[in-house]
């Protein structure tokens, strides 16, 4: 499995995201990963610098096998894995700058969050271990004197408690394996917030995630894996922009569809247009800005009412799937 | 036009299912069928078929062995009084039971609740306890194979040579005496091991516990007995001894020791009866607490 | 959306008056009514609100504390096995045991709901090939991926031909191409198969995709109950994505009068004003930004669900 | 040393559990009760106590004691899944092995110290006989919990195959003695009996020294090697 690289999905942006000032906190280099004659990760190289970075893919792409391997839990089969300049399953030390949240459930049953959080600390050496424990559980909103033990709780407040001891002795990189699972849309909220806030403040946070909607609220960089090898990566953003080259649907209603399509069509900036339903009208364009930039103004002209207009292929879900499908 | 009619594309759309829907029984077989095949590891993958057949060989090599003599050397046997009796017979195999006693109640109940499957066996018409009654009845058949089977084929080595029951009355009447034999050396096992692995949901715990419950009663009460002429009495809690002291009398077998002797039979019946119902009573009492789906 | 009454049965699917749960340290049902109808309903609540163990209880599992329960008619308690016969159940637990291959797991359901073998076979085989399983159903479970359990849960929960099936958060942990076939599957089993389904989840997204009604728990009260159609029509209010700065966007609108809120890259932006999608376009159109999204958005769900929710 | 402290607290909150610490008492107690009767009889002599100690205190008591939580310390944290939250913390890998056999040492022992000196006690009534199944079953502790720490971690059913070693290979196999005797923990410990009490004992070796030494290096290999898995293992 030395041979070339494989052929890069359509997609993927030529170079790595525009490298910020600072140093890059991962390097990743040639990673291969195999479990037997199952391959987990297949030549994978990357960088990640402070900020939120998310690790996307469906179910089983290598994201739990990779954060493994970033923490040192796991040594990769093939390549290189720096993390700060060290390599994580050798240097004991370098867990200091590390906080993993890992996706498993399972918790020390027998002791209360508190005690949880405050093991942590103590194996950190932190000077004072319950005002770390009590600081970090109140990060994630629990109450640090609840003195239930953590076995007792439902999946959302694991979560938090699996966050606060990733954080306690506040780590320079975070990684956290789907910790969005489990949680309602107010917990989830919560924690995207919080996750947003570690990265301003200049943290490495890794975070992986499937459910794309809220991953697209981080507005953060993404990297996304398929089938064990790096699909794209870059701003989130760029890689939409990237995708307008391909021919995008575009779903409008109004309630004048016809002037509509026919000043559409005028313009040059869409390749077909169906009428769908009395009111409403599917797009099909290439050239998606332009597009985007005419479709209020046309609408003015033309005194028609905008009441929809829905890309079709726009979200991140379907750059996923693009992704995906050609991965 | 003819063959272009008869194809056709059949849609495979759902179905609905009209036929007949057999009810709880029905659903109490299909548990004990499929305990009994986890338990031998049917449909299994090599790993989880050794164990099983190991006791099983265990359990069966001295009958076969037995059956061997009692076909080339029948003379030799029937005078030398060569074969042990069918109550004594367990002494042979007595660790192989004991072995297979506490691995499969563990297997059958501790992974169902450990993989979540018990929330949907009660989502189906069974409950917890005609749950518990078909994981019951699926180990004592599994139990039974080596502590039904084995007499059987001594059953055929005492006929071999020539003393075997007289008359199609004795025969029946002895095959009774064997299912009774076999259900009593399984059923106090049984009850033992479903309560110790309604405790605790980790197997190798149950099976270990189970092991040292049986072994140190019975080591704490041989020893007392014999070497510190204690109370017979002493040994109603014997629970790896006191099936086999039932199954003794159960075939009328002249007992081994004179202080088992002194023992009436009703006592230990009474104390098998009460240690199987404490048993029981008590796996009841755990799962009728155990929650699924809050 | 059309819902598609089952069977014969006229009786609600669930009807519940004064529904009370009270574990020893929680409450988790409080004094509900609940009426749910035919075709695919929601129960929509956050963690703890109380969803698993209205399931719980459907299935007969829990002794209610007080008040009346009725699922196809019958009391859970008192006709345990009647009604279980008749209900799939699908749980939220991702644990399945690893060791038994898909098409054992799905056949023994099969034959623990009462189906002679046979029967459990031929159905197994095909609930397994419904959901999409072909060969992949002769696999240990434990190869299976998170996705393909989920599958292999959902088709359990309907291969003895339910009148109702009962699932718990089926997309938890599913990634977005394979969310997508599990809503589709569910759809599909609402309508075309013809069983109603009660889908208990905390992603609203996928209840306003797949549910003709909805029925919200928030902390063992039911908070809200009806067809989406009544949930919705509470307000008027678009959403709208730009290419540039949406902070300007905003900020434009709110000069005219508009109530506006920024999430993420979206702006929220609610009126009573019946002609606020006038006033959106003539603000786009002057700042001369590309526009990405536009959608109507009546009072949501998102926002039903966040209102009661706090 | 905060480290191993915290570590130790805790291995013992989560496997001294009543359940286990009950029913290892209660395994203990039949001893003990064994030991009453043998002491109550007239017929037995030291030498019938001091077997008893051997066969039931050192080699079940002891053993199956230690088994218990010391497979507990690492491998129910593996079968957990939560070996992580210790693992990925600035610790030595070696405190991590110590706080294990440490917890396995410190439950086990009152356990095993009160039931072997009752037992000893009350069959022989000999303050020799007592003082040598104290030493013997601290040394004996020691050894099995080093061997049965490192057990935990490496298999999965450490229990089961921890028994099955107890029973099958030193309460069976080696303790016909020869050869296979040398590699029994059991063997050692009878040895120490015999030396420190003075009451001759058959099939045991003769030297004190050496019945010292070889347990106190199983226990030191159990900890190596589990600080060596530790480095090494992939970390669920």
């Amino acid at each position: 499995m030395t041979g070339p690289l494989p052929p890069p999905p359509p997609a993927a942006p030529p170079v790595p995201p525009p490298p910020p000032a600072t140093a890059p906190v991962v390097v990743v280099d040639r990673v291969s990963k195999w479990f037997r004659d199952v391959v987990a990760l297949s030549d994978v190289s990357f960088a990640i610098y402070p900020g939120v970075t998310a690790l996307l893919g469906p179910n089983g792409a290598g994201k739990s096998t990779m954060m493994r391997i970033l923490c040192g839990l796991t040594r990769p089969s093939q390549g290189a894995v720096r993390v700060l300049g060290r390599n994580p399953k050798t240097d004991v030390e370098l867990s200091r700058h590390i906080g993993l949240a890992p996706q498993q459930e399972g918790v020390f049953e027998a002791l209360a969050p508190f005690e949880f959080v405050r093991l942590g600390a103590v194996l950190h050496g932190l000077d004072d271990p319950e005002g770390a424990a009590a600081a970090a559980l109140a990060t994630v909103e629990l109450d640090p004197s609840d003195s239930r033990r953590t076995i007792t709780y439902s999946k959302g407040m694991r979560q938090r408690v699996k966050l606060a001891q990733a954080l306690v002795h506040d780590p320079e990189v975070l990684v956290l394996d789907e910790p969005l699972t489990g949680l309602d849309p107010k917990q989830r909220r919560r924690m995207i917030a919080l996750v947003q806030q570690l990265g301003d403040a200049g943290k490495c946070v890794i975070i992986s995630s499937h459910v794309l909607d809220e991953v697209e609220r981080f507005g953060s960089r993404v990297l996304v894996l398929a089938q064990g090898r790096l699909a794209a990566m870059g701003d989130y953003h760029a890689i939409r922009n990237l995708m307008d080259d391909r021919p995008h649907r575009i779903r409008i209603s109004t309630d004048r569809p016809r002037a509509m399509a026919t000043s559409l069509i005028d313009a040059e900036t869409v390749m077909g247009v169906t009428l769908q339903t009395d009111d409403t009208l599917l797009i099909e364009t290439r050239e998606v800005s332009a597009f985007r930039h005419g479709v209020a103004e046309v609408a003015r002209r033309n005194n028609a009412r905008l009441y929809e207009v829905v890309p079709l292929d726009d979200d991140l879900e379907s750059v996923f799937r693009y992704l995906v499908g050609s991965g | 036009m003819s063959e272009a009619s008869e194809a056709r594309i059949l849609d495979r759309g759902y179905r609905r299912y009209e036929g007949p829907r057999r009810g709880v029984p029905g659903a109490m077989r299909s548990v004990v069928l499929a305990g009994i095949q986890r338990a031998l590891g049917l449909k299994r993958t090599f790993g989880a078929k050794i164990f099983p057949a190991l006791a099983v060989m265990i359990a069966f090599i001295p009958a076969i062995v037995f059956v061997g003599l009692a076909i080339f050397i029948p003379e030799d046997v029937r005078n030398q009084g060569i074969l042990p009796g069918y109550g004594e017979y367990y002494a042979f195999i007595v660790s192989a039971i004991i072995l297979f006693a506490a691995f499969v109640a563990p297997e059958l109940l501790c992974t169902d609740r450990r993989t979540g499957m018990i929330g949907l066996y009660l989502a189906s018409p069974l409950t917890r306890d005609t749950y518990l009654v078909s994981k019951g009845i699926a180990i004592l058949l599994v139990l039974s194979v080596v502590t039904l089977g084995p007499p059987l084929l001594m059953l055929v080595a005492f006929t071999l040579i020539g003393l075997g029951p007289d008359g199609p009355v004795a025969y029946l009447s002895l095959f009774g005496r064997m299912v009774v034999a076999a259900v009593a050396v399984s059923g106090l096992h049984t009850a033992l091991s479903l309560a110790i692995s309604s405790i605790t949901d980790r197997k190798g715990v149950a099976a270990a516990a189970f092991i040292l419950a049986v072994l140190v009663t019975n080591a704490a009460a041989d020893t007392l007995i014999l070497e510190a002429d204690a109370s017979p009495y002493l040994s109603l809690m014997d629970l790896g001894g006191l099936p086999f002291e039932l199954v003794t009398r159960i075939y009328g077998e002249p007992v081994e020791s004179a202080q088992a002797a002194e023992l009436g039979t009703m006592p230990v019946l009474a104390a098998y009866l009460g240690w199987t119902l404490a048993c029981l009573a008590l796996v009841r009492w755990r799962y009728q607490k155990l929650q699924v789906s809050r | 959306m059309e819902s598609v009454a089952a069977g014969t049965n006229e009786a609600p699917v669930v009807e519940a008056q004064a529904l009370t749960k009270i574990w020893p340290t929680t409450v988790a049902l409080s004094d509900a009514d609940i009426s749910i109808g035919h075709g695919i309903t929601g129960l929509l609540g956050a963690n703890g609100a109380g969803k698993t163990t209205l399931l719980g209880m459907l299935l007969g599992l829990h002794p209610r504390t007080s008040g009346e329960l009725a699922v196809l008619g019958y009391d859970p308690m008192r006709h345990g096995a009647h009604v279980r016969e008749r209900v799939g159940y699908s749980p939220e637990s991702h644990e399945l045991p690893p060791d038994v291959r898909a098409h054992d797991l799905v056949r023994h359901v099969a034959e623990i709901h009462g189906l002679p073998r046979r029967d459990a076979v031929a159905r197994s085989s095909d609930a397994l090939w419904q959901v999409g399983l072909g060969e992949e159903r002769h696999r240990p479970i434990s190869t299976m991926s998170t996705g393909q359990k989920q599958r292999v849960k959902l088709a359990q929960s309907f291969v003895h031909d339910p009148d109702l099936i009962l699932l718990d958060e089926p997309t938890d942990g599913l990634d977005p191409v394979q969310r997508d076939l599990m809503l589709n599957l569910i759809r599909r089993i609402g309508t075309e198969f013809g069983i109603d389904v009660i889908l208990s989840s905390h992603v609203l997204d996928e209840v306003e995709r797949v549910c003709d009604a909805v029925t919200i728990l928030s902390e063992g009260r039911v908070v809200a109950s009806g067809s989406l159609a009544e949930l919705r029509g509470h307000g008027e209010g678009v959403i709208v994505e730009v290419d540039s700065d949406s902070s300007a966007i905003a900020e434009a609108l709110h000069d005219r009068g508009i109530e506006t809120r920024i999430d993420g890259s979206r702006i929220i932006a609610r009126s009573t004003d019946p002609d606020l999608d006038i006033v959106v376009r003539d603000v786009i159109a002057a700042s001369g930004t590309g526009l990405r999204r536009l959608e109507r958005r009546t009072v949501s769900l998102e926002d039903v669900f966040l209102e009661v929710g706090t | 040393m905060a480290s191993l402290s915290a570590l130790l607290h805790l291995m013992l909150r989560s496997n001294a559990t009543r359940g286990r610490v009950l029913g290892l008492s209660l395994v203990g107690l039949v001893g003990a009760l064994l030991g009453l009767a043998v002491g109550l009889s007239e017929s037995s002599t030291t030498a019938d106590g001091a077997e008893l100690v051997s066969v039931y205190g050192l080699a079940v008591i002891v053993p199956v004691t230690t088994l218990v939580f010391a497979t507990a310390a690492l491998g129910d944290f593996r079968e957990d899944e939560t070996l992580v939250y210790v693992w990925l913390r600035p610790v030595r890998r070696t405190i991590i092995a110590e706080a294990a056999v440490l917890s396995a040492v410190t439950t086990a022992l009152p356990i095993t110290l009160a039931s072997v000196a009752l037992t000893a006690a009350l069959a022989t009534r000999d303050a020799d006989v007592v003082l040598a199944s104290v030493v013997a079953t601290a040394v004996g502790v020691l050894a099995y919990s080093g061997l049965f720490v490192a057990l935990g971690l490496q298999i999965r059913r450490a229990l089961v195959a921890g028994l099955a070693y107890i029973l099958i290979w030193e309460g069976f196999i080696a303790a016909v003695g020869g050869g296979p005797a040398y590699l029994s923990i059991r063997f050692y410990t009878r040895t120490l009996l015999a030396e420190v009490s003075g009451v001759p004992l058959e099939r045991t070796g003769d030297s004190l020294a050496v019945a010292v030494v070889v347990p106190l290096v199983v226990a030191a290999l159990g900890l190596g090697y589990t600080t060596w898995r530790l480095r090494r293992q992939d970390i669920e």
